[in-house]
């Protein structure tokens, strides 16, 4: 074993998908700026959303033994990390969004207080809806996505009861296509204010600058894409959590945590423009 | 809620640019298997044409070199070109070739998936949007209660995807090149005898598919969402093809088709955002289940043409 | 006479030599250097069994086939034909063996097809159809332009395309097997044109398997043997039996003994039989018909008169809609196929490579098609027994003189008339009571034609009831006891076959009489 | 003696020079895909010879594409029995998931009732039952999915293309729909909602598997599992079905022929709706056993290849390689298996980005689809250089010799 610390991580899309994938390849690149590149790097598999591709490199990480942590970024992993970590009981293994460890000394599971953010949000977007209409596109019902979107919905109620916030769940991380139309039912509808969540979101993005309305995001900063449109981001700082989960490791305990961000200890940031 | 909270006339409008693309792709589509080749790697070609286009605009707007209007057209004329490429290398392989069209236009679908999206990964990396088609504001009938904006406030491809129904069917039904395009789908041999050659005559239609494909794609990122990502067709090249199917190789209902279906998906859209209580699986699978119901009572039936995916071979 | 022109406004061809023509396919020498030539103002008949190399040797000339070796030239120029599009503006016309038509498009689109429009890019039907109609009373050759072509009989496509051939204004014509539909007195009238054609100058190539045709018709004859040309002659020096002796190379028969009739009991009784056509209007209109064992009755008739819906209605392939139809005293009107097979119908339809073979199977699978789940081929009606299957075809091969390489050769590499021997000798072997034969000797050769006469005749004296429909009424006459007339989906007339007037006959067969 | 081996050894190299179009079109896309690997500064050999690692390097690298390849195998019989019969079935995604659905259902269930006293007796008769009613119930799920695309076509005249990528979309919304709801596995539910069932129950679990070669066993430790010899040995069956049996031949028939087949008395519509549920039967048991035999567990993330890995389009693909004969089916799937895998490793190592995987994939499949001409030409020009035999010569003609 050498100095160095290895991570190999697997990610459902690509890197820069200005949602969820890019945010652990950010968080991976912040940290590997923090401890330098002589003292950590980093294999990153993207891409791989098939869950079974996932579980080869998964395994070949663990079996190799080259590897100080090996990530699992997607709650769809979850089964595989279980079944390896019991079968490699010697690897660390990480993997999220999700609080359980299964109870295994080798597994640390990290997932992200979205709600918090969605509900900072959800207060600005009620405070700044003219038309009283608001609109949410979401992927699937599941994971961070639904707590984000369930967090906006609260925080709308909280600070503009009167508003109405109309949410569609388009069934898909990916169908930029569907995503566009649904913020332009959305539009239609009389929504000033949209919001939502995966990387399909660039879609409905394109559409609150065509309409001159106003964009909530969520995982990453989307600033660049949104120009004048965006206004607020949550923003996921991963390496919060990895940067624990390291110096555990190198303090000779492999897991048995699950970490949270949330917007107080610093794992989730704010960003806002416009 | 009622029936005039869901039936608005956004939602009209909303299936009018949903089925924006799929009128493109299965028109062109329409025209090679009308010739008998099956070209499966429509999404393929979309993706590329989608890539293309954007690609063009946005050097072309980062540049600030060309006017905007014409870096559209630029964009539109990559697209095309890119399309057009694609499908004359399905015309090689599945008419020179006579590779298996089926497997043929899975391998092109593939190769058109991934390499938009290397290609997209390497030269521009993240999402960015362009300044697209805009809509266009008619005077006076843009202004029309309902109908301005059912009709008269799209995007200009739009238009040319509406336009181009007619003309298709009119080439179709109506020129020289539309007769000998149904005679090698239906009877090559017969085609050949009588000095057509069957070959050109596929490559011409495969090509023309591509080039559709590829502004079905242009249509999607640089008029309707103005960003490219990868996968961004979401598979509607395949649906495409379908639809080609579901109207009977024939421009007018195959247009229909891809109307019912956007029209299903955009009404799906409403009536989730007005907030009805029904699963979003349910509806999104809508179209899906009305297209086979609408096949199943379509009394009106066409046979396919015969000498769809089979490769022609003079019997020598 | 001696204009450069023809009538057409098309040069004419003085001369056309094909000379030392090699061509070979997988396995066959189709060409053997063959000599051949046609001249200007000449009908030359090309005549030869199954697969001696006509069809090859006149594709070679279409630019369809390329010769292996030797040369072709027109008035005396060597020429190179590459491809159809060549040959057509060399003034080359065809007429094929297998129908060249669209079956979707109509006879005028199938006529425009592959032409300069008068409005360029743009299809000008109307004109099209304006000149076949012109075309179409001038040689007596009626079919309307705007009907597709699945909607015609196979006698009317025959009609289109001969047509199509006269549009286009050829000087030279290749016509392969153009009277195999035809009614006599649209032979008639073909060979009106053909020699009316000739005295404008045309040269023709004329291929039948009809040996008084060819010497009724044709200035000179050349007969063709296993790729091979056995000689050229004037048709003034040629005889029947020294033509069909040159083919075969041995001596044919060309009447047939036949014993006289013994007539049983009814096996086959249709009453008030009416369907539909492919076209939705009515196929057949109130068809009665009696058939005893051990008799044949023929229906005559063009085709397109119902003979294939009556064929198919009998056979359960067709919807009666109105009437019965009996078998052996059990009703089977409307009866799945699989039922009439039991009680021991068989069917020797028209369409012999669409609907009698498969041609992706091999000839031992093809010889089991209704069979192959019968008791005897199968273990539990489950496996099949190949072993079984292939022994039975390879007694139906020696039988019925099939030419294949083996039992297990793909059918589609067969000819017409192997393959149309295989599935008369598959119905046959069934031991059916009633047996349907449509045009069971169409396009094959005499040889062959010869034998399936012989076996339909011995079938009959078995005690089999025999419908024969066939337009060739050479072959009505030469086997059937009773014959009845079809035109326009009825039967217009039974006569006994040995009271038959052949005028009377053709007029019946065309609404007159 | 002599002679005849020495035929033979003609016949095999013959047969062996047949692959040289396909190893050379393998070739061509390589270099093709070099030329992308090189534009994005990558040595191609060192990323094609990972990609050789990662398929068949390591004993794991071999299980996990024979993993790969197994529900791959199980929809190419299916697909080669629809295509035989003359239906495009491009629904095998869809019946897959209605296998998957079906089968997990069963095996949740069952997992859960107590084992009953007779059974008891006897070790692993219980687990036995369990596991043959899941792949029962997946293959009678995806078969009447199947099916119900072979009946609208049959009865209404529904093109079977168009209903089975609608029935694909259909069954991915089910999915989701069943798996957010009922069937969501209750320690996720109300909190992640990860669209998965509970783990099986071991009992509920097909075996993994390993060969008694060496010590330890071969396979042993990786993922392979009994999937793959139930594939294999239906291959054989249903070859044995379509080219030996009454009603493998009717399909073929209907496939080749439909009107030959009716006026031969074959019920037509009756072969259609056959030949679709068999091969959503085979398709249904892809999905069936991915759960039983894999995953433990029926899982997704919602995207419509989230689970099926998109094995009912490759399963296309690999059946028309094998040249619609379920046993060419076998290796045609181990190739698509290997080449997928190994494609993972070569992003592992050296972080191309996964598309180029998916390009030079394409580029593979229409590359070698495309050598098959050559392949063609090769053999009708060996039949030219053949005499052509004399009638029935290479056969007994005799009853007795037969
Ligand atoms: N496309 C082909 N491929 C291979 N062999 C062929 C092909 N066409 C013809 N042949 C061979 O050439 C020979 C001559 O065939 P051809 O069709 O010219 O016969 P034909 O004289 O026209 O017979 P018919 O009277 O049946 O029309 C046949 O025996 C056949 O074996
Ligand atoms: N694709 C092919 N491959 C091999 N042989 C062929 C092919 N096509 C035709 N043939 C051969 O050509 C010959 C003539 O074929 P064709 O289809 O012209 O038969 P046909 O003229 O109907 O025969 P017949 O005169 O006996 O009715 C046959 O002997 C057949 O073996
Ligand atoms: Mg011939
Ligand atoms: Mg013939």
């Amino acid at each position: 074993q050498d100095d160095v610390f290895r991570v190999a991580a697997v990610a459902p899309s690509a890197t820069n998908d200005l949602a969820f994938s890019q945010s652990m390849y950010d968080a991976l690149m912040a940290v590997q700026m923090h401890m330098g590149e002589d003292a950590f790097q980093f294999d990153f598999q993207d891409g791989t959303f098939i869950v079974d591709d996932a579980a080869v490199a998964l395994r070949e990480w663990a079996a190799s033994g080259d590897y100080d942590l090996v990530i699992a970024h997607g709650s769809q992993f979850g089964s595989v990390v279980e079944e390896l970590a019991g079968e490699f009981p010697e690897v660390s293994f990480a993997w999220g969004t999700d609080f359980n460890t299964f109870g295994m000394e080798n597994v640390s599971a990290y997932t992200a207080a979205a709600d918090q953010g969605g509900y900072v949000n959800g207060v600005m977007a009620g405070l700044m809806t003219e038309s009283g209409v608001i609109g949410v596109v979401g992927p699937i019902e599941v994971g961070d996505a639904k707590l984000y979107v369930d967090g906006f919905v609260a925080g709308v109620g909280a600070s503009n009861p009167e508003a109405t916030v109309n949410v569609v769940y388009i069934q898909s991380f990916s169908d930029v296509p569907l995503a566009t139309e649904a913020a332009e039912t959305h539009i239609a509808n009389d929504a000033d204010i949209l919001t939502g969540t995966a990387q399909m979101v660039v879609g409905p993005i394109a559409i609150a600058i065509e309409n001159g309305a106003r964009w909530f995001g969520t995982q990453a900063s989307q600033a660049e894409l949104a120009q004048n449109a965006g206004v607020g981001f949550q923003i996921y700082k991963w390496e919060v959590v990895l940067m624990d989960i390291i110096s555990n490791i190198q303090a000779g305990e492999l897991g048995g945590h699950s970490y949270e961000l949330t917007l107080a200890n610093g794992g989730l940031v704010m960003e806002f423009s416009g | 809620m009622g029936l005039d909270d869901i039936f608005t006339a956004s939602v009209f409008a909303s299936a009018i640019r949903l089925a924006t693309p799929y009128i493109f792709a299965a028109l062109g589509e329409t025209f090679a298997q009308r010739s008998g080749v099956l070209n499966l790697g429509v999404d393929g070609i979309m993706l590329m044409g989608a890539f293309g286009g954007f690609y063009a605009v946005h050097l072309a707007q980062e540049a600030g070199v060309l006017a905007e209007p014409l870096g559209l057209l630029l964009g539109v004329l990559v697209a095309l070109i890119v399309g057009g490429l694609m499908g004359l290398a399905m015309a090689f392989v599945s008419v020179t070739l006579k590779a298996k069209q089926g497997i043929s236009g899975i391998g092109v679908y593939l190769f058109g998936l991934g390499l938009s999206e290397l290609l997209f990964q390497q030269l521009v990396g993240t999402p960015k949007s362009v300044a697209g088609f805009p809509r266009i504001s008619f005077p006076v009938l843009t202004d029309i209660p309902i109908l301005g904006e059912i009709f008269f406030h799209h995007n200009l491809l739009v238009y040319v995807a509406f336009a181009l129904v007619p003309i298709s069917a009119f080439v179709l039904n109506r020129t020289t090149f539309g007769l000998m395009i149904r005679a090698v789908g239906q009877n090559p041999e017969a085609a050949d005898a009588m000095g057509v050659s069957v070959a050109r005559v596929r490559y011409a239609t495969t090509t023309i598919g591509g080039m559709l494909a590829g502004l079905a794609g242009a249509s999607l990122s640089i008029a309707l969402i103005n960003l490219f990502q990868q996968n961004l067709t979401a598979g509607q090249g395949f649906i495409a093809v379908a639809l080609v199917y579901f109207g009977g190789w024939r421009p007018l209902t195959v247009a229909a088709g891809a109307m019912l279906f956007s029209f299903v998906n955009a009404l799906q859209l409403q009536i989730k955002v007005i907030g009805a209580d029904i699963p979003s699986e349910f509806a999104v699978m809508a179209p899906y289940v009305i297209t086979i119901i609408a096949l199943v009572f379509a009394t009106k039936r066409q046979e396919q043409p015969t000498a769809l995916t089979k490769p022609y071979e003079r019997g020598e | 006479m001696e204009s450069k022109l023809l009538p057409t406004g098309h040069a004419r061809i003085e001369s056309l030599t094909m000379r030392g023509i090699v061509k070979r396919f997988p396995g066959v020498l189709a060409a053997d250097e063959i000599d051949f030539d046609v001249r200007s103002g000449e009908i030359h008949a090309l005549l030869g069994e199954n697969g001696a190399g006509k069809s090859t040797l006149m594709k070679m000339l279409y630019g369809l086939y390329h010769p292996d070796e030797g040369e072709i030239l027109i008035n005396g120029k060597p020429t190179a034909i590459k491809s159809p599009i060549d040959a057509i503006q060399h003034g080359i016309g065809m007429i094929h063996q297998h129908f060249m038509l669209v079956p979707s498009l109509t006879v005028a689109e199938n006529i425009a097809l592959g032409m300069k429009s008068s409005r360029g890019f743009q299809l000008d039907l109307d004109v099209v159809s304006q000149r076949v109609l012109e075309l179409s009373d001038i040689y007596n050759l009626k079919v309307d332009p705007r009907l597709p072509i699945w909607q015609l009989a196979v006698g009317e496509q025959q009609r289109v395309e001969i047509l199509r051939a006269l549009y286009k204004g050829a000087a030279l014509l290749i016509l392969d097997e153009p009277t195999a539909v035809l009614t006599p007195q649209e032979v008639d009238g073909l060979f009106r044109i053909l020699n009316q054609l000739a005295a404008d100058g045309h040269g023709l190539v004329f291929i039948s398997h009809k040996l008084h045709e060819v010497l009724e018709i044709s200035h000179r004859v050349t007969v063709l043997r296993d790729g091979r040309r056995v000689n050229t002659i004037p048709t003034s020096q040629a005889t029947r039996p020294k033509l069909a002796e040159m083919m075969v190379g041995r001596p044919v028969l060309l009447e047939y003994e036949k014993n006289a009739p013994n007539p049983r009991a009814e096996r086959l009784v249709l009453q008030g039989v009416s369907a539909l056509s492919n076209r939705g209007t009515t196929g057949l209109d109130a068809v009665s018909l009696q058939l005893r064992g051990g008799e044949i009755v023929g229906i005559a008739g063009v085709s397109g008169n119902g003979q294939q819906e009556l064929a198919q209605c009998i056979t359960g392939l067709r919807e009666v809609t109105i009437g019965s139809v009996t078998v052996d005293g059990k009703d089977v009107t409307n009866a799945p196929p699989s039922a009439l097979h039991a009680i021991g119908l068989s069917y020797i339809p028209e369409e012999r490579m669409i609907d009698g073979v498969i041609k992706e199977f091999s000839v031992a699978e093809n010889y089991v098609l209704q069979d192959h789940g019968h008791p005897k081929y199968t273990t539990a009606r489950i496996f099949m027994l190949f072993n079984k299957i292939r022994q039975a075809c390879r007694r139906a091969i020696q039988l019925f003189e099939i030419k294949t390489p083996s039992t297990e050769t793909l059918v589609k590499s067969l000819s017409g008339g192997n393959i149309q021997k295989l599935v008369l000798a598959r119905e046959l072997a069934r031991d059916p009571g009633v047996l349907i034969a449509a045009q069971p000797t169409r396009g094959v050769d005499i040889g062959a034609t010869e034998y399936i006469h012989k076996q339909l005749l011995e079938e009959r004296d078995k005690g089999t009831a025999i419908l024969l429909i066939s337009e060739d009424l050479d072959e009505i006459r030469a086997l059937s006891d009773r014959i009845a007339v079809m035109y326009e989906g009825r039967i217009v007339g039974e006569v006994l076959n040995e009271n038959v007037d052949i005028e009377q006959l053709g007029l019946l067969m065309t609404g007159g009489g | 003696m002599n002679q005849a081996a020495g035929t033979r050894l003609a016949a095999w190299l013959n047969r062996l020079v047949d692959f040289a179009p396909v190893l050379i079109a393998l070739l061509l896309a390589l270099l093709v895909s070099s030329v992308l690997l090189v534009a994005l500064n990558v040595d191609p050999l060192s990323a094609f010879g990972f990609m050789l690692e990662g398929a068949v390097g390591t004993e794991n690298a071999t299980a996990e594409t024979l993993v790969k390849a197994t529900p791959i195998l199980f929809v190419a019989i299916g697909i080669t029995i629809a295509f035989r019969g003359g239906m495009i079935n491009i629904g095998g995604e869809g019946q897959m998931i209605a296998g998957a659905l079906a089968g997990a259902t069963i095996a949740l269930v069952l997992g859960d009732v107590r084992v009953p006293a007779d059974m008891a007796k006897t070790p692993g008769a219980f687990d036995l039952l369990i596991v043959t009613c899941s792949l029962v119930g997946g293959f009678l799920a995806g078969a009447l999915y199947g099916g119900l695309a072979g009946f609208l076509k049959a009865y209404f005249g529904v093109n079977e293309i168009l209903s089975t990528i609608m029935l694909n979309q259909i069954a991915v919304q089910m999915m989701n729909f069943l798996l957010n709801g009922v069937l969501l596995d209750p320690a996720e539910a109300g909190f992640n909602n990860i669209p998965k069932t509970a783990r099986l129950v071991t009992a509920a679990q097909l075996p993994r598997l390993s060969l008694p070669l060496g010590d330890p066993w071969i396979f042993d430790r990786t993922r392979l599992h009994w999937g793959l010899v139930i594939a294999i040995a239906l291959a054989v069956v249903i070859y044995i079905f379509l080219w030996r049996t009454s009603l493998g031949y009717r399909i073929r028939a209907v496939g080749e022929n439909e009107r030959a087949s009716s006026y031969a008395g074959i019920h037509v519509k009756r072969q259609m709706m056959l030949s679709m549920f068999l091969a959503g039967g085979f398709a249904g048991l892809a999905g069936v056993v991915q759960v039983l035999g894999l995953q433990y567990r029926l899982q997704t993330d919602g995207s419509p290849a989230g689970f099926t890995a998109s094995a009912g389009f490759n399963g296309i693909v690999a059946a028309l390689f094998g040249g619609l004969n379920p046993i060419g089916a076998v290796p045609a799937s181990a190739f698509f298996g290997g080449l997928l895998v190994g494609a993972q490793k070569m992003q592992r190592e050296i972080g191309v980005p996964a598309s180029l995987i998916t390009a030079v994939n394409g580029l593979i499949v229409v590359f070698v689809v495309s050598s098959e001409i050559f392949i063609q030409q090769r053999s009708k020009r060996r039949v030219s250089l053949q005499e052509t035999p004399p009638a029935l010569a290479d056969e007994p003609t005799t009853e007795e010799a037969g």
